[in-house]
């Protein structure tokens, strides 16, 4: 155990799966010499050499690209894409090619050593092209999995997850978090299973459902809440795509109220899928109906962060009007 | 690096560089008639290779027709031939090794027969039957042998460039000794993939043969209105990339110089790019027709080059290749490929689950439940659903 | 009035357009004299000259970066991508570019002039690249509009209105319906507005939502559930962003039950934020959990295509499941 | 067109074109020393052009040092300077026309200068207050000012390239007689847009310069990392397009070669490409520090070269400027800056509203519910949200 940030364990986790599978490459913009913008990647171009991690053009189409072609042939690849605003250029090669690989070939070729790895979420004063969450711009992309850790301990061992996992994996990690969220995290090769949600908290009046940065605003929140008397259960979902229906639903059952809260916009966010299936499996349970407090629809703004972002405050708020539905 | 590498290079007086600065000549080394050019060197190509080649060549055009024909009588849904293109895809497929990948575009159909795809198989792909390796999921001609090291086809162009890159990238690192051929048309060589692709192979040193066929046209697109440099050739040196442009219908050509840029990439670990000059004598595709967008006249230009025909008088030149034969085989190939056709298209399409499999490795939860929701709901409308309805477990 | 097809009704509007505004232009892959592959611009470059209709190369993401230049010079124009399945090389000008062009620049310029138009949906044997509904792709991105069309009639006055529409509007056409579809269409110019849900068949007992060529399987089921003494509202939404959230609402407020339905797979499809927002606006009149009877999970297939479409049975069924609930 | 156009040229012989096939020189007019190159035509720039020229110049010095000064303080989050590229980004700006249109990445805030954008404009854009023509809404220096015909930065790399395309296409179909020029780093010119805007601006014929700020580094990618051809200019033949490359730190050959391009762009309704070879003198930005990927060496090479100061020694030479004017012009700009700075930091930020108008021409009914309540949350927690909460209407 030692004490690290969100990043430090990224890098962690890149270092371990590389040390131990001989042929994983990592490349993507500044991802070489430099270690990446952020740093994730310090350090792995002089452990492991220029063939295996390196700078790549400019062009996040070519990486993804690439990226495809080479887990096509039987090797893990991680790729960068600098900033979750950045991955639309690739968006092509991520949803008509690696998603749709080893169903069109009929399992002749598969991209399932491919993990694509990017920053994302606001807070950090970064506007509408350094803020973006685009999760829900894949979760609709059958053959994807989408992953994105809460903290520095989960980073690690979902990552580890994601970079052995038979498939696609889309690793979004919360960039705000990257410094500010240091914890314990083991030095040994440790996994957290993909598809499995994560009860953080347990309670009993209403269910907290979130991911990545927003957890820790929903712990603010149940905290607030817990002075009102009110017993928050805060779930992370860990896993998007595909997602753990049952331990939500299982906890929804129990309390009676679920609460959903992500900070891409609102419409079409991947809060909209979380509600319409759960209204349709605990129908007969719910109190109240399921609350989204989400992201605004508007392009991220950068004056008036602050305002867009769905904090605590308005969770508090969202928790209280659903309890008193 | 921080300077240009041309700054010892200096002009003091405003001149800019033309616009075709650069002029890009076609190798050539078989006329027409069979005979050679002038100054081209005696080929090197031994009779065994030549037969091979030819022979794929046949057995492309009896394919090619009958699959047309079988498209027009509705028993397959959609096609595309690649006739007046042989000699440029089956001459490239034959210069390299068969155990370098090949990623395709979709009228290479000549490249993965020179591989040994069988008639069984591409009867099953395009009847999108049970025994497709495909699985039935993509339209006809997405061909794809993980065997014969031949990409499964996609649909959207362009993007298999830069996974070819990626591919012999990987190829260079795990020392395979293999390299990767690409295949795209010049319409698609105006996508973004295209340029991703061949820069990026270039800087990381990637051992990839990109080879164009300049047919002339994207659907009903002229190359005029595709570009306005001097083909493709003349961007492969803006990527600092080895290129050759060649007489796509000059068998001879394409393999010498697909041979050489397969020894260069594989030795230098660098990329190659061969602009092969050619002509979709053919439409499209079964839903095209081309009368809307060029004329008759300019087809029949395109079709005294023949390619099959001028590597035939080649070959009989030298002693190859008869009449007699050439009646034999296309014979026997027109046999074979009917009564597989006749075999394949009985065989019944994939079963329900195959839906299923393999959007992951294994089958997650939500799609065991929604394969059992749709199992249960054939079931019960069994006639609706003919395909699957009656080879249902219970 | 005319007898017309979809294709023509969408042919006329652009030459109805084209006729009016003299500088409007329409541009895509194969549109200019061969009139498309579908012919939808078929003696538009006849009509208009080789300027303002005409063949681009190869490259979507060419055409909408081209067309969002064009527009932002205060330009009226409609941009043609061959397939639905191939507008994702164009989603980050789309996205990033064409969606927040007027936000981020404090409306000191806009891409309103611009209407992307692309044949979708399946029903055509064109399996995975010539068959997808990619609506729920862009339904999570404020600053466009979404509008698809379920006959010919509908086509031409939603066209019309897309291309005047002061915003950028995504102008989807469902191919099966180009020449199944067939109706009256007037000669003249006329105009439906955007963001106005129609109500197609009004019932009492269940409201049907869809939009495109699921309405005429909503209308099949309809009356299959009829002769069960079941009486189906049905609301074609026509406009998905931004949607009409009160016409839908005041049928799911009568009707008490609703089940939404697209080709698009159902995870995060836009039957997602349907069902959540109307969990939550009509949480106590609704009798049964909200419906999808949408696509698989899976890339669209070819050989099973039938299988995977959400026909007027799979509709039927989930119409008596929603009300033997 | 279905042959290809240089198939009257043809060879026998297998010969690949070379990598490095075309050798591309610079254009150089001015040595560092401010006197001409031998050779060099008498530039054709008279003084009040060159003195416009060089008070931008300044400018952008001062603004440069007292934002970068300003971020350090915390007082803003971010900055980006020009330094080094001045010669480049202004002396094009001023050889064309202050109505033609102006594409830009984002480090060119010199060409904006020179239009007119005031200082109070960049202060308040970089201050992201309520005056901000940009609404506050993008990072310090996203300008842009229609009235000034600068399109507003975008982040996204390289998307303004295909737009540039477009915008001049209209010009030229709208006839209005000017031209666009479009800005971007080597690095950017890696994307799929600058293959797909520089295409298609050929194939279509549209009236637009595009000016490459090839600077050696894209963040800490070196640019022999970025590509293998010879820079950028090398790709302008493959498109068919008219091509220079100038020392991009020499601004009369800057000057002359965009005055020249903007005529035969103009004239011919064609593309014209520049590669100006010039230095990132700065670190990319206010977020990064060079010392991790280049050396002191290296900078200190090319701080020799400053095109500023090269600039000067021409103007000085002239007996155009002097050491009086140029201390006069810091300081006045000095202060000009500073207090204007002063001021723009006091300004509000953007009400609240101004967070849901843009997003289309009207607020729809979805975007004034979302404010309705988010304007009742703000009135709930006012020491929550500052900026807005004390500035909000009842
Ligand atoms: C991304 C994408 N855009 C459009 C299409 C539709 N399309 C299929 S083939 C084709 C023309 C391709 O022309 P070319 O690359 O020259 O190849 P050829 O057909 O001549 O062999 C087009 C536009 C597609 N498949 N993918
Ligand atoms: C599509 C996209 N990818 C990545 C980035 C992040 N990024 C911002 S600037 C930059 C380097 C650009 O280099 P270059 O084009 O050479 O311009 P320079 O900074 O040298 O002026 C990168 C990678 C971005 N803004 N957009
Ligand atoms: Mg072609
Ligand atoms: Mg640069």
């Amino acid at each position: 155990m030692s004490k690290m940030n969100l990043l430090q364990a990224v890098n962690h986790a890149l270092t371990t799966a590389m040390e131990q599978d001989p042929h994983m490459v990592c490349f993507g913009e500044d991802v070489g010499h430099f270690g990446g913008v952020f740093r994730a990647t310090s350090g792995l171009q002089e452990k492991f050499g220029k063939d295996r991690c390196f700078n790549t053009p400019l062009v996040e189409q070519g990486i993804i690209g690439m990226a495809n072609g080479f887990a096509a042939s039987g090797t893990t690849v991680v790729a960068e894409i600098q900033f979750g605003d950045y991955i639309f250029p690739a968006y092509d090669q991520i949803v008509n090619e690696t998603a749709k690989f080893r169903y069109r070939s009929g399992n002749e070729f598969n991209v399932g050593g491919l993990t694509i790895r990017t920053p994302y979420g606001g807070g950090i004063a970064g506007g509408l092209y350094h803020s973006q969450s685009p999760e829900a711009n894949f979760t609709h992309t059958p053959g994807l999995k989408i992953v994105v850790p809460r903290n520095a301990y989960e980073a690690k061992g979902l990552l580890l997850s994601a970079i052995r996992d038979p498939n696609p994996v889309l690793f979004l990690e919360p960039k705000r978090l990257y410094r500010a969220s240091v914890g314990e995290v083991p030095e040994t090769d440790y996994e957290i299973p993909l598809t499995v949600a994560d009860v953080v908290q347990e309670g009993k009046d209403i269910t907290l459902l979130a991911w990545g940065a927003q957890i820790e605003y929903a712990e603010k929140a149940a905290a607030m809440a817990a002075k009102d008397g009110i017993s928050c259960e805060i779930v992370d979902l860990r896993t998007l795509l595909p997602w753990d229906r049952d331990t939500v639903a299982a906890s929804v059952n129990k309390t009676g109220r679920l609460l959903v809260t992500h900070e891409a916009p609102i419409t079409s966010g991947f809060g909209a899928e979380i509600a319409a299936t759960i209204q349709e499996r605990c129908f007969l349970s719910l109190e109240a109906p399921i609350a989204r407090v989400c992201g605004l629809d508007v392009p991220y703004p950068l004056a008036l962060e602050k305002e867009y972002i769905p904090d605590q405050y308005k969770i508090y708020e969202g928790i209280k009007r659903t309890m008193n539905f | 690096m921080t300077e240009p590498k041309a700054t010892s290079l200096a002009v003091h007086k405003l001149a800019f560089l033309d616009a075709n600065a650069l002029s890009i000549p076609v190798y050539q080394v078989l006329k027409q008639d069979g005979t050679l050019y002038k100054g081209a060197a005696k080929p090197d190509m031994d009779e065994a290779t030549a037969r091979r080649i030819y022979d794929n060549m046949v057995y492309i055009r009896v394919l090619d027709e009958r699959m047309i024909a079988a498209q027009r009588q509705g028993r397959i849904s959609f096609y595309m031939t690649c006739i007046g293109e042989e000699a440029a895809i089956i001459a490239s497929a034959v210069a390299i090794d068969d155990q370098d990948m090949v990623f395709a575009q979709y009228r290479e159909q000549g490249a993965l027969r020179a591989r040994g795809f069988t008639t069984e198989q591409f009867m099953n792909q395009n009847f999108s039957n049970e025994m497709d390796l495909g699985k039935g999921r993509q339209m006809p001609i997405h061909y794809g042998s993980n065997a014969l090291h031949y990409m499964t086809i996609s649909s959207p162009l362009a993007t298999q460039i830069p996974q070819a890159t990626g591919y012999a990238y990987a190829q260079k690192i795990r020392k395979t000794g293999q390299i990767t051929i690409c295949y795209f048309g010049e319409g698609a060589a105006s996508e973004g993939d295209f340029h991703a692709g061949m820069n990026m192979a270039a800087v990381h040193g990637a051992p990839v043969i990109f080879f164009c066929r300049n047919n002339g046209y994207a659907i009903s697109t002229p190359s005029d209105e595709q570009f306005k440099g001097d083909g493709i050739a003349s961007r492969g040196v803006g990527y600092g990339m080895r290129t050759i442009r060649v007489d796509g219908n000059d068998t001879l050509a394409v393999y010498q110089a697909t041979a050489e840029a397969r020894r260069y990439a594989l030795e230098h670990s660098k990329p190659v790019l061969i602009e092969a000059m050619t002509y979709r004598l053919g439409a499209h595709s079964t839903s095209d027709d081309p009368t809307g967008y060029r004329s008759k006249e300019e087809e029949a230009v395109w079709a005294m080059q023949d390619p099959v025909l001028r590597f035939k008088h080649w070959m009989v030149k030298n002693g190859w290749w008869s009449d007699e034969e050439e009646k034999a085989v296309y014979s026997k190939y027109r046999d074979d490929i009917l009564s597989q056709l006749k075999v394949s298209e009985k065989i019944p399409a994939p079963q329900l689950e195959e839906m299923f499999t393999d959007v992951y490795d294994k089958m997650p939860q939500h799609l065991i439940e929604q394969y059992e929701a749709l199992k249960a709901h054939v079931q019960q409308y069994p006639d609706v659903y003919p395909k699957t309805s009656g080879r249902l477990d219970a």
